[in-house]
Formats: C-alpha cells, structure tokens, sequence
C-alpha cells in the first residue's frame, strides 16, 4: 500500500481514530491498537473541578500515536481560534481538527467560519486539517488557503449512514492537491472501504467503532477494511457492466 | 466580601485566593501536568504556572483533554 | 473469526474463488494464494482435440484448495445433472455448484429447473451448492431439498455491479438453515464486506479478481475485506441514525 | 399517452388498485373513481356467518371497473386453482390475479407453485396476470406458458420500500413480449413514475393509498404520477452525465 | 394543492423552468405552456454585434410568466452583483436567480460569494433566490440574511443524475423558514416528484425538459409528477416497513 | 345425535337439515346474489341454488368476493 | 488615429464615432427594446439612451436576454 | 468409406478404429490423467479406458476441468 503524507508526515495507516463515546479509557485504548491507527483525534474540554482526577490522555502512548486536537464545541472562527491556541500550548504539535458546529443538532460544519479560521491558523503556523461539507467549491478554497487536507463528511456525524454524499466526494478527490479525509458517518467496514476505492486518501471513524457491541473487533475489522478498499483502488478495479460477462468459458459446451 | 476567583465560569469563594496559579491546581487536586490554563483570557505555558500570581476576581479557565471525534 | 462449515467440512476462509477469466493459469494460482481462499470453483468443457495439452488443473494445489466443479453451461435440469455426474468421476469429490442458465445473455439461473437437478443430485450424493436469484422461497426449498447452501446473485454475473438484491437477500439470511454464499455481481470489495455485514456465510468472487490490472493484490483486498465484513457482523455494529450523534462530549465547552 | 392493451383488452390508465386495508367501502369507492383506474384487484373469502350482511362488491361500479380476482391466501398451486374457479363461478368474467404464496410473514411468490398453476389455468382459459418475484427467467417461462403478463415484485408486499428490484425489472422488461405490471412495494408516486420510466407497461397499487392520511388525495397522486412516468418514457429522456452541462449559454458572458 | 407563496406573491405552480438548450425558441414556448409554471429562468449575455436580431424574450408571455434572471456565467460575488443590476435595468421586476459558480466544469455554486452577494442584493431590494450545494448551515445564513428561498442542488446542473443530496436537502427542509426549491439534476418526473414528497416546495427543471426528444412531452410530464408529489406530500405518506403487510385479509382462508 | 352440515369449516347443527342451498342461505340470511358456493367440494352455479340438495353431513363452503391487493 | 469604441469587449472604430447610445444602436441594427447597456461601467436606462453622449475611447456594454437555467 | 468415430461432436475418420479408449488418447496426444470420457453416454472410469474397446460409429467426449466460476 502506497504510504499517505499529510503535511511530510509518513502514515503507514489510513486509518485515523476518534476517541470519543468509549466505555472506559482502557477499551479506547485497546481499540486504538486494534485499528492500527497512527493518529487519534482528541476534544479539549473544561476540567470538572468536582472530579479532577480523569485524565484520557495518559491511555495513549503518544510515541505511537499523533494527537489531533480538535475544536469540537466551536460555534464560530473565533471560538475555534481560542481552542486551536490552547491546544497548542497544551500538546508539544501543532496539528489541528479544524470543526466549526453552530447547529447542535446535526452538528453540521459552518463553510465560511470555517474558511475564515483556516486561513488565520494556517498563518499562525497550524497544520490544519478541517472537517467540511461535502462541497468542491470549499474544499478548493481551504487547499488553496494552505491547509492540510480536506475533511469532507460522508453523511451526519454519528449517524451511521454510510457515504450519503458519493457525487460530491467524487468531484473534491478529483480536484483535490491535498489529501481527502472522508470524515463523519461512517458506519460499518464497507463505507470505510467504499470511500478508499473511491480514491480517498484516508477515512477518520469513531463512532461505529465506540459504540458497537465488540470495540475491539470493529477496530480491527475497519483496519482490514480500509487496507483493501486501499489496495483494490491501487489494483485498479474493472468497471461496471450492464449485461453479464460469464466467468466460465462459452464455448466447448457439452452437447449433442 | 470573600475575595473570588471565577474558575471555568464559575464564580469560587477563597478565604485567601492562592497565590500562584499552581498553588490553585493544588488546592484543587488538580494534576497540572494534564492541564493548559488561561487566566484572564491569556494562556499561560505549563512552566509558568507557578510564577503566575493570582489575585481576586481574575478568571481562569482550566482545561483538559478528554476522549473526543 | 467463527470457522464456516458447509456439509460437516470447516473452512478458515468465507471468501471462495473462481477460476475463469485469468489471463495466464500463473496468475490465477498466485491470486488463488494471495485471496486465502479454501475453495474454488472450476468449469467442465470439451478436449480442444486441436490443442489437448493444456491443463489448469495442474496449478491447482488440491492439498490446499478444495474443487468445486461447476455445471456452467447446463441449459437445464439433464444437462447439469450429465456435468454433474461427469464431474465426479473425474475427481475424488462429490461437491458441486449447480448452475442452469438457460438464457446466453444476462445468464440468471433458472429456478425450476435448478430445483428439479437439485433434488436428483442431492438423492445421488452430491454436496449441492445451487446458484439462485434472490428468491427467499425458492432458496426455502432448496434447503428443504437438501442442498449444502444457497447462492443467490447479488447482481447479474460478471457485471461488478455489487448487491442489487438486498432486501432479498436479507430476508433469505434470515430464514435459512443452511450456509447463505452470495454469488455473481460483487465487484469491488466493499460489496463484498457488505454481503458479510448482512450476516451471509460467504461470498464468491471472480470476475472482479480475474479482470483487475492487478489481480493478486485484488485477491488480496477481497480477503481482507471478507475478514472485515464479517468482524463486523461479529462485532456488532451500532444501528443507522437519522439525526447526528456527537463523537466528541457535549458538555465542558469553553465558554464565557 | 399510447394505450396499454392485455388480453386485447383497451386500457387508458396504467395504474390498477387493490381494494384492501380501506377503512370502509366508502372512501375506497372514492379512491378508485380518484385513481382513475379501469381494474381493481378483489380476493375471495368465507362469508362470516356471523354477520353476513356485509357486501364490499356493491361499492364497485362494475361497469367502469374490470374485477380482477386474485387468489390471495393461497399455499401452493392446487388452492390457488380452487380459488381461481370459484372466483370465475362468482364473476363473468375469466381474469385473474395468480398469487401463491406460502409464506405468510413476507408473502413472496412461490416460482413453482405459480408457473404450474399458471399453466393449468391458461389451458381452462382463464386470463392470468401472475405475481412472481423479480425473476427474468419465470417471468420468460410465464409469458410461454400463455399468461396476459407478467407482474413481478418492486419490494415486499404493503412495505412501501418502493423499487428494490430495479436490475431485474429492467431485464425482465427488456425481455418480456406481454405487458409487465410492477406489484407490490410502491409507496410513493415517484416509485410508481420511476417504474414507468423504466419501460413498465402499468403498475399496481393498493397500501400505499389505502393507508395514507387522506386516500382519495394519494389515489390522485399516483394517478397523476403514472400518466408523468409514462409520458417521460415516451418523450424519450436524455441521459445521465457524470459531469456537469450548463443550462445557461457559456459564451458571451460580460468580462472586462 | 396548498398555494406557493415567494416574497408575497402566489404561484399555483410548484414548477419552475428553465430556457436554455431548447433547439427553438417556439419549442421552448410551447414548453412552457405546457409545464403549466408561473416562473421561467432567463440568463444576460452580450448582444453579438455580428447577429443583433435574435430575442429569445419576444417568445415569453410576461403577463403569464413571471421572468427570474439568473447571474449565470458569475465567478464571485462582484460579478453576480454587477448582473443583478443589469438584469433589474433590464426590466420591470427586482427578481433574481444568484448563481455564483466559479469553477466552469462542475458549474458549483460557491458558498462564500453567494453568501456575500445576497447579502449585499437583498440591501438593494432585490428578491433572492440563490442556488447553493446541499448545506444546511449555508441555506440557514442565507435566509437569516434575508433571500427569498434557498435552492439546494440536488446534482450537478445537467447531469440528470437526480436527487444524490436526499441528506442534506431532508435537514435543509426540516430548518427552513423560506421556501426550499430543488434545483439542478432532476433528470426525470420521478425526481421531481421525489423532491416534493420530501417537503421541497417547488422544483427548478430545464436541462430534462429542454433536452428530451419530445421536450412538450416531458414537459408535461414534470407537471404532473409535480402535483403528483406535492399531493402525496399533502396526503401524508404511510411509512416504509422492514417486513410484508397482506393488502388481502389474512383470515377467512378457504381451508379443509 | 342432530343432524349437520359443515359450513365454511365449522359444524353447524339443525333440527333439520335445510332442503335446498337456497334454504340454507334464507336461514343464514345471506344474500345469495353475493355469495359462491362449494358443495363437497363441487362449485354450484347461483341458478342450482334452489335445485341442490342438502343431507345431514354435507360440506358447504360460502365465499365471497372481500378487499384486496 | 480613428476615433474607437470598446464594444462588449472589442475595439470598434468609426469615421466619427456616434454621437448618443440610441445612435450607436441604430448602426448596429440593435433594437433598443431588447437590450440594458453600460457606458463606461454605468448602467444607462433605456429612456436615457437618447441623450447619452458616447466619446472616443468610451466603453460599451450591449446586453440582453438569453436562454438560462 | 473409412471407419469414423464422433469425438466431441465432430466426426473424425481413422484407417482402423483405435481398439481401445487408452489407444485414441495416446493418438489424440491428451493426457488421460486429465480427462474424463464418455463412450456412447455412459462414463468412463479412468482405470478402465484401457479395457474399453471402440468400434465404428462410437460416440465419445472428451472432457477437462478449464478455469470457471
């Protein structure tokens, strides 16, 4: 499998992992194995001054692991700017989740506050990699204005639906300098697999694989999923047919 | 008026407010070196939390990672 | 993963291989390793008495690959029973992927006659494995008639146009008692992963591996994504939402 | 709109109704002079000797409507025949709706059981318009055996999924010298457009009006979509495109 | 059917056209009658100085159709700005199609310009209809800032692919305090009435209409299958089901 | 023991048998312009509903025409 | 040099060049009905056409209606 | 006229008919291991085509596994 460079850095997996909506920290991390993943989102939140002691981070070896901070919670550029900064101060990297939600409900991305915050934490030196519409004409913008990759959504974020937005993916991966992280609504192996064999250069997939019954077997079994949605892109698939083509020979037929 | 520190938007009532910053995450069993903070809107870097007075009615924000998508 | 049995033999493998269309019998063999398949299907045809020498067979290694003769090419009921029984004394087995395709074009299996062969070959001994439309009666009768599976189509044969028979296959899955193979028509392994999500047994592939630029590394992402697919439908994956669901907490936001 | 013919029967609607599930005679006379129709689908019953007052036929004008019995509740091929006799005995007319189905949980055609009831019935003279699953080759064998047309499934009965089968109908239209009559599973006006759109000679339909709020307004609404998905296949419809094609001019645009 | 109403005014017809790529400009006429809309779309180019005759305006009846300019051929908001003012000196009526398309392969409509642009038109007056891709976070700024609807693309423009946004344009719908108007890609009837059972209030159609070989034909056929789905809508739809539901009683058998 | 007749399945009792299936559908107040009618397993055309007889364990199916798809 | 008008893009020029907007368009056979033009990037309203002065060098936009999506 | 056996549909003609079905593989050059015979419609063993004689007019196929789905 031909490696992934995000911002020159090597990825040996195109796999990337949230790690939210998991039953205890040792299961995330058990599952962050399972996938093979070589970088893992992560929320920044307020402490609970009531119940200080939690801390998820010390569950992820983070010689194996990139943190990706995101700014889950930003209803706004500014408000993301604020996380993006405080991320950085917190972590010695300057990658960053790029998500601007206004909508509670379906959590869907703000196109021009995002562009807005991208641009500003490009100059401020970020690697930015942000979660977006399925939308060429944004996508483009966000490329030309430096950031990372693009991070177009297959369909709701924790939905499960699957890729709800294939035309639209299509159009960006055609048009795209960057990498193309299809991110949100994934919900099963075969999305994930989907979404490769389109041309996709990475997916980021966490709740189908928090919330299922066996977390470290979905973990595993979207890793399988995305090295052969990977590999039959590079094998270079026959196209579809309308009629049948038989894969027994037609002729020498036993007859009379 | 008991001196105050508004701590994650909330306001906190102090006998004494703690002198330092890393005074404060003590008192609040609050293992710094999981923490970025912010006091009256700056950030403060890790390392200087302990020479980062305090002094009634400053605002902080202490915040932490947590598992996230 | 759970080992499949089919007629009291256990396969590690839920992916089966045909063996048609490869452009050199190297290159099948090498795909049939690289897909870790443990059984693969042949075809039955005359001797080119012009050219008699060349012989597939002998790149077959029958140590690691179980046989499964085909009746491809059996118009009806007396013609795949004539293939059948040829088929046998040509080999030490009795198993036997019934296919009655009457129609050259689209090739879809007649379901009469293929019930009809059916219950005569399975009275003669033969591991009966029939190659069916999505037909949730006809498959009933079938395994009331004794057959090892069913194989219904997941889209006309070689057409790559993956599964176009869901809800129907679905409904066979759920009332079957014997091993669910989807057949015909998986062309990308998304599609495969996708029949093993749905909780069928098994896939068999051919014209997908056969006809990529890279067969072997097809044969490979079909393996993996066989494994995923059924990981997954192990590991039991969350249900689809229509509203989003937050990966990251919806409280603790950083707020003035 | 080209005039449909079965059985040299003139009909100058595509849609035909079922009488079921409506909440009284009343609403369901109403729905089927909104419809449009010229054949609704009536089944045959005990009489409740309990309260045999009951009359639903009366509700039927059978001057503008043909009765089309259907042999609903029929196990296999001799119930659907006894069936068939009676309904001819009750009625003057000799149509008939063949249905076998001895699944009472999904209701899909028996393939058997139909083709051999169909056969016989033929040979009594009987007009049979038989329900059968998606399948080319029955449908093929069908139309040999002498029957009016062909109806083959959109999805499971009364589910509303609308066309699940579309591969198969294409093929079955594609190939098919009667009429073709999509049954079962249209839900919506646009699944009944799509299946005139698609080359289907008629279609029927009985929950989807049946139970919607408001019956005679879904009745007219189907009504209307039939004729849209009709005519669109006679005016013959462009293509698909992958790309985009601009509606407006893409010269002569004001550029300095 | 409930009375569309835009800026105060009622439309009877939920459908609007387009005048592009009609072979002549009485075909297009006579298109137009026969789709019984109230509102077509015209586009501003150059006069060419070598062929000043031709006026395709001569062949639309203002008093019947309400005239909507578009700004197609715009690549940012300064220009959709400039067309705009030129279109309203043109006529009588502050009407106006915003298109913002900077990229002349996909013909996509660019969230940021067409954002600024209504924002700046709707200061001036003008009643904006803007054509945006399926975002609903945009379609919300859009109406906050004042345009007249939102008219999310269901496809490319052109491509006939039909509805390959069902997502997005479901959530846009279920926010949205102006009309939603489906515009782009609806290559068929069914499309159209697709659309409207999901609770669009009016389809935008040329390219399917313009460019059928019967396009009077077709044109009445996205009519009806307007109406058709907007009727549906009103009669509230029953809802899909997993399982069968017998349209025929299921008691009553004739059984020994 | 009361003589009887199946009908539709179940054992019906009657002093005496009706004479005639037109008997039988008066008695049942079922209207026979509405109904087809099995004997043994025979069909009867309407117009021999007054000219068939009934006996003490006869089998009678009454059908009619009910809403359906 | 002759005297040149940049009309809808391309350079025109004239023995003398047209003295009103409604003279231009009368020489070039352009009903004025049908079109909305710009001098010099302003819009000029069709009842000024008449009493729009056009100058050497000037620049001029004809447009008109076609049909759009 | 020459003594003639049909060999997968085809008729083919010999000087002598060979005598045994082990003899017509060895002249065809197939590789017996490979195949699987019918002579007039009734299988052949493979351990018996050396005892299973050909006459004029016999009818035999030749058949062998190829690449299949």
């Amino acid at each position: 499998m031909k490696k992934l460079i995000i911002a020159n850095k090597e990825f040996n997996s195109r796999l990337f992992i949230g790690t939210g909506k998991y039953s205890s920290n040792e299961i995330m991390a058990k599952s962050i194995e399972a996938s093979g993943t070589e970088m893992v989102t992560v929320a920044l939140r307020r402490v609970d001054i009531q119940n200080p002691q939690d801390n998820m981070l010390a569950a992820i070896d983070r010689k194996k692991y990139l943190l990706l901070p995101n700014t889950s919670g930003a209803r706004n550029a500014d408000e993301a700017i604020r996380l993006a900064r405080l991320a950085r101060a917190a972590t010695d990297i300057n990658w960053l989740k790029l998500e601007v939600t206004p909508d509670p409900y379906y959590l869907l991305p703000d196109p021009v506050e995002t562009l807005k915050a991208a641009q500003i934490l490009v100059k401020e030196g970020f690697v930015v990699l942000p979660y977006i519409n399925a939308d060429p004409i944004l996508a483009k913008k966000l490329q030309d204005a430096g950031t990372a990759t693009v991070m177009p959504l297959a369909s709701p974020i924790g939905s499960n639906q699957g890729i709800k937005t294939r035309v639209a993916i299509e159009i960006i991966i055609s048009q795209a300098s960057v990498p193309v992280v299809v991110d949100a609504g994934l919900g099963l192996p075969s999305h994930a697999a989907e979404a490769m064999e389109m041309g996709a250069d990475a997916v980021l997939v966490n709740t189908a694989i928090a919330t299922a019954n066996d977390p470290l077997k979905m973990a595993n079994a979207f890793k399988l999923a995305v090295q052969a949605g990977r590999d039959a892109f590079e094998a270079g698939a026959a196209g579809v047919k309308n009629q049948a083509d038989a894969s027994s020979p037609l002729t020498g037929f036993l007859r009379d | 008026m008991m001196p105050t520190l508004k701590i994650n938007g909330e306001d906190k009532n102090f006998e004494n407010v703690p002198s330092t910053l890393k005074n404060l995450l003590e008192i609040l069993k609050v293992d710094e070196a999981t923490v970025v903070a912010e006091v009256n809107g700056n950030i403060i870097p890790r390392n200087s939390f302990n020479n980062t007075a305090l002094h009634d009615g400053f605002k902080i924000e202490l915040i932490r990672f947590v598992g996230g998508g």
